[in-house]
């Protein structure tokens, strides 16, 4: 048994809207930033699992991503498994 | 050993831990330290202020509770109760505004729904400084967000407010908020911890290390200039959790209304520290309470933090061991936390232990931290330049001929412009009670709410939020005056009569002599009013050091007042005009010249702020509030707008804006009379002379003063030899400003 | 003798009494169903009504679908029951898949709380069966989340099913093709952001909502024939 | 000059509660899953930087964090350069 921190980043699908990226990237002239683009908001959702091994934790993120952490119709995840603490 | 250190750090004074010891007849350790520093903060004891609110009305027939529990309780008829509360978060505002003012609806509406009562309006008046400044842009962003975000996500609606902008609130906004609650009389609870053997049980949100010692020093300190002290004050930032708050509201009105708990109190400013002597005292009882058996959200939290903590969403209920199990299970279909964390003693002490019959970590008088309070007469001095500023009238300042100008340049200030951009954020309509939006005189809603059957929404209450800085700054006693004149105005013309008032009293530094005789003179001319207008006032709240950089703010007063219509079967008149209508100002004259003193005129236009404020007749405002009321009820007001910032110039055009109609108006004796905001005028619209004539001869009778202007012609707002200007400019003035500044 | 509608309270759910009160004055009952209930009893049609459900959490829905009542719902739909997703509700329908597509932050990333116009479109939905096509109504919007998304393909099956059950004549919020409201293929699942209980009362100022709540209930005579 | 990939992932201080995050924890056995725990929400934000080198890129995204993307007072950022294409 192992505990693993888990990060997943829900990104919109290209194509689909990101009203607050463009939001952010049209205030960023005001505030004297340039060189800045494709400004994209998502979401970082931080999870500790506990599985057996890196797979067994990787098959239950999958998993609750896909019934539950995105929706499939405007966004898509990445997990990444940032540490693990064997027990 | 007491350890001074560290009471000076919690904000205690010298004096403070002699009367402490005195009171425990030794040393205080640390812990007692900490739960007696927030106890006996400015913003829990009142300390600076309580000797002088003694001087307020608060007692009518039909207030059922007044000052001092958590909300003021009127009886409607019928059985129906309202629960009326107003409350500040200005200083946690200014730090994360967004959390800041979330937090600050979370914590009133525990306080309405704390007496039982289903909590059905929010309204919340706003200062601000200029929105020009991109960061009080941000903090207004923010704290209307954070009302938009918790206020509809809890379920109440926010039904209007105020938004007021002015240099002295750039580094301290006002963010205060009213709240109403309905009851059926009979559920009427007082927060009490009596029946010795009684459970404390702690409901909702787990305890962090969230708002240590919030109240001592964060609202209760102002804003220094010094980075360092202001990093100090972080870790207070509190966030909150509508979702949390909405499960509690209906866990709790279950448990009251089924009898299942003897009594409930919300945790809020001192958390745990508070609700658990407040009740016990309140009870004439005692409390154990065990450190260990609060669901901590974060590990290894010190006993002093887990009492002092103020972790949103609590609640403290008080329960027979026989219910309990039924309480437990309650919470659990709400999906809310519940946990035994202590006992009713007889012992009329507050002890805190480790555990359950653990070790005693501190042990005080439960009364003392409620009731020994220590009580401040602070030194009160007149400001040094008042007679100077008084003499300096704004009589002499240049009056322009064409005053179009003017009349779109006061349009166009936030304090006056079209406030839709605030309150489109709000769900202001949810219960299916709101009559009349945010955007008149005064919100209207039906009297009804979910599990009090007794009210049928056949009744209808209005209410109107109301201060001004700019007058209080002139004259805190009249200024005050005015604005309870303004508000009990404002609910007339929906046809109400005057039911309760509440009162939100935002000054500056208590330790500058000045601002607490700017406090004092405010609660007289409170006071006064309150007596001359019958509004009992029935609950309050006190908010000092609002100050930046050594800077008070001007003495801001904010009042709220609550009116009843007895019948409410069609909607009141609006901000209105009907075609072939008649305009009559009730309450004054305007073809004689009028004081421009602390005028918005006069302030916006050539920046003077001096002056006398025009007199304000308490009497007759009296008269008048009952003669509307009549002529509403009657039907024989079609449009009604009272006469505040801006004049009688303002009130006319945003009566034209509202109606998208001309008004064509005569014999006003120049700027002053169109610009002057003396008190206590209302400008109706009656469909035609005959009806005019009826409410000119009325008011006649009833010693009112008044004057036809004129009627609703054309599409221009024209006032003879002053002013002509299209009704579609001043419309696309007023309703631009706001969004614009927004961007 | 009136249907019997049942609306179903999440928590965080906030506008059940609302609908309880609106459908009561059209003459029907009204049952308040628990999420953590297995079934919705008796009753002739089902409304998900506004709020914000399990607080909102990670998205509008995203939990409330998950609530054990929503297998009822979702056999209730099946078996052509009446089912109108209100708001909130109508994001809870989404998600569980009784209806296509997603509800967007609106593009002015603004709350919205006021009067809209609105245009049906279907005349056979649960909703506004017997209700001419191109009906003006007033109704009231509340929400943040209410920027209707789906897929061309999706958006174009919508429009070729009479699936588009209402539009908004001025679009608040961004939605694509201007889309307040929707329903399945068979039309008994419908889900609008607008609040036709808001407009129920003439102290409301509307009275426009009504005319969506009737054609719900007379159409519930009709699936109890069924 | 270079283009930089930049993820800032905007996360609520340690001690600021996570209603949200603690929301989503608490319906999970509701979904049948178990093993998981502290699950915190925070902000995936993907930026597209010109500068000069990647030490500039960060300077830029560090400060457009301090004084627009973040509130300090209860959020903190932590910026990673994914990807750099030269020009
Ligand atoms: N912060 C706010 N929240 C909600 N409604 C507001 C707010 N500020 C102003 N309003 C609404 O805008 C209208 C005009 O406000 P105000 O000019 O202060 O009214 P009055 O001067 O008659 O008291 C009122 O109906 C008020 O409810
Ligand atoms: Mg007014």
């Amino acid at each position: 048994m192992a505990v693993f921190e888990v990060l997943v980043e829900v990104t919109l699908r290209p194509g689909i809207a990101d009203p607050e990226g463009a939001t952010i990237e049209r205030s960023l002239p005001m505030l004297g930033v340039s060189g800045v683009s494709g400004v994209r908001v998502g979401k970082a959702i931080r999870l500790t699992v506990e599985a057996d091994d890196e797979a067994g934790a990787r098959r239950l993120v999958h998993d609750l991503c896909e019934r539950f952490l995105t929706n499939p119709v405007i966004e898509d995840a990445t997990v990444t498994v940032a540490a693990a603490v064997m027990l | 050993m007491t350890d001074r250190g560290l009471a000076l750090s919690l904000g205690l004074t010298d004096d403070e831990v002699d009367r402490i010891e005195a009171i425990l007849e030794r040393d205080a350790n640390d812990l007692e330290l900490a739960m007696f520093s927030v106890m006996w903060s400015e913003h829990c004891s009142y300390k600076s202020s309580s000797i002088h609110l003694g001087r307020l009305p608060t007692e009518a027939p039909h207030v059922l509770v007044g000052p001092g529990e958590g909300a003021g309780i009127v009886d409607c008829g019928d059985g129906v109760a309202l629960a009326v509360r107003i409350e500040s978060h200005n200083h946690p505002s200014a730090i994360e505004p967004y959390q800041g003012a979330a937090t600050g609806v979370g914590g009133i509406l525990r306080d309405i729904f704390s007496m039982g009562a289903r909590p059905i309006a929010v309204m919340d008046p706003l200062r601000f400084g200029p929105l020009e400044d991109p960061r009080s842009r941000w903090i207004a962003e923010g704290v209307v967000a954070g009302i938009s975000g918790y206020g509809n996500a809890v379920g109440v609606p926010t039904v209007g407010g105020e938004l007021k902008v002015d240099p002295c609130y750039a580094g301290n906004p006002l963010v205060n908020v009213m709240a109403l609650g309905l009851l059926p009389v009979e559920r009427l609870v007082l927060a009490r911890a009596s029946g010795v053997g009684n459970l404390a049980v702690l409901l909702g949100s787990t305890t962090g290390r969230d708002g240590i010692g919030g109240v001592s020093v964060l609202a209760s300190a102002g804003f220094s200039a010094d980075a360092e002290v202001e990093a100090a004050k972080r870790p207070n930032v509190q966030v909150g959790d509508p979702f949390e708050e909405k499960r509690l509201i209906e866990a709790c009105l279950e448990l009251l209304e089924s009898r299942l708990a003897v009594g409930v109190q919300d945790l809020g400013g001192a958390g745990l520290t508070c609700a658990t002597s407040e009740t016990a005292s309140k009870g004439g009882a005692g409390m154990d309470v065990w450190v260990a058996a609060v669901p901590q959200r974060e590990p290894g939290m010190t006993p002093v933090e887990v009492m002092t903590s103020e972790s949103q969403e609590r609640m403290l209920a008080i329960v027979t061991p026989e219910n309990l199990a039924a309480v437990l299970e309650l919470a659990d279909r709400w999906d809310v936390r519940a946990n035994v964390v202590g006992e009713v003693t007889g012992t009329g002490r507050l002890r805190i232990l480790s555990e359950e019959a653990g070790v005693v970590l501190g042990d005080v008088p439960a009364a003392s931290l409620d009731e020994d309070k220590p009580q401040y007469s602070r030194p009160r001095q007149e400001p040094a330049d008042r007679a100077e500023r008084q003499a300096d009238d704004p009589g002499r300042l240049p009056r322009p001929t064409d005053c179009g100008p003017d009349v779109l340049a006061l349009l166009a200030d936030p304090s006056v412009a079209d406030t839709t951009w605030v309150h489109r954020q709000y769900d202001s309509q949810l219960f299916l009670n709101t009559v009349v939006s945010p955007g008149a005189d005064a919100a209207v809603l039906r009297l009804k709410a979910p599990g009090v059957p007794a009210a049928d929404g056949s009744k209808g209450i209005a209410l109107s939020t109301d201060g001004n800085g700019r007058w209080c700054s002139l004259d805190p006693r009249r200024g005050t005056a005015m604005i309870v004149a303004e508000a009990a105005l404002n609910v007339a013309t929906a046809g109400a009569r005057p039911l309760c008032l509440v009162n939100n009293l935002n000054f500056g530094n208590p330790e500058h002599p000045e601002v607490m005789w700017q406090l004092s003179e405010a609660i007289d001319g409170m006071a006064e009013a309150c007596l001359a207008l019958d509004l009992p006032v029935v609950g309050g709240n006190v908010s000092l050091y609002n100050e930046s950089q050594g800077r008070d703010i001007d003495p801001s007063p904010i009042v709220g007042v609550v009116g009843l219509i007895d019948e409410l079967d069609v909607p009141p008149p609006a901000v209105e005009l009907v075609d072939g209508g008649v305009l009559i100002l009730l309450g004054g004259r305007a073809d004689t010249e009028a004081s421009l003193a602390g005028s918005l005129w006069a302030d916006l236009l050539h920046g003077h702020r001096g002056g006398e404020l025009p007199p304000l007749d308490l009497a007759r405002t009296a008269r008048l509030c009952r003669l509307l009321a009549e002529l509403v009820f009657d039907g024989l007001v079609f449009g009604a707008h009272d006469v505040s910032d801006g004049g009688l110039a303002v009130c006319l055009a945003e009566l034209c804006i509202a109606a998208g109609r001309g008004v064509e108006v005569v014999d006003v004796a120049g700027a002053s009379a169109l610009f002057s905001e003396a008190g206590g005028r209302v400008v109706v619209c009656a469909d035609g002379d005959g009806a005019a004539a009826g409410i000119t001869r009325r008011a006649v009778a009833a010693g009112i003063a008044h004057q036809v202007l004129g009627s609703v012609a054309g599409d221009r707002l024209a006032v003879e030899g002053m002013v002509s200007v299209p009704v579609a400019e001043l419309a696309s003035v007023w309703r631009r400003a706001l969004p614009r500044l927004m961007g | 003798m009136g249907a019997t509608v049942g609306v179903v309270v999440f928590p965080g759910s906030n506008c059940e009494h609302d609908v309880a009160e609106a459908v009561s004055r059209l003459g029907a009952t009204a049952r308040l169903v628990f999420h953590k209930e297995a079934s919705l009893g008796a009753v002739d049609a089902v409304v998900l009504p506004g709020g914000f459900a399990h607080g909102d959490a990670l998205r509008p829905g995203a939990i409330a679908r998950f609530s054990p009542i929503m297998a009822a719902v979702g056999r209730f739909a099946a078996d052509g029951g009446p089912v109108v997703g209100i708001c909130n509700g109508f994001q809870v329908l989404c998600e569980a898949g009784l209806l296509p597509g997603a509800l967007q932050k609106n593009r002015g990333l603004a709350f919205l709380c006021q009067e809209v116009e609105l245009a049906t479109v279907s005349a056979r939905s649960a909703l506004t069966a017997g209700v001419p096509a191109g009906t003006r109504l007033r109704v009231p919007i509340n929400h943040f989340e209410g920027c209707y998304t789906a897929s061309a393909a999706t958006l174009a099956g919508l429009e070729a099913g009479d699936q588009v059950v209402v539009r908004y004549v001025d679009n608040p919020n961004g939605s694509a093709g201007n889309i307040a409201g929707i329903s399945n293929e068979a039309g008994n699942v419908v889900g609008l952001m607008p609040h036709p209980e808001r407009a129920s009362h003439d102290l409301l100022g509307s009275e426009d909502g009504n005319v969506l709540l009737r054609a719900l209930l007379a159409g519930t005579g009709r699936s109890l024939a069924r």
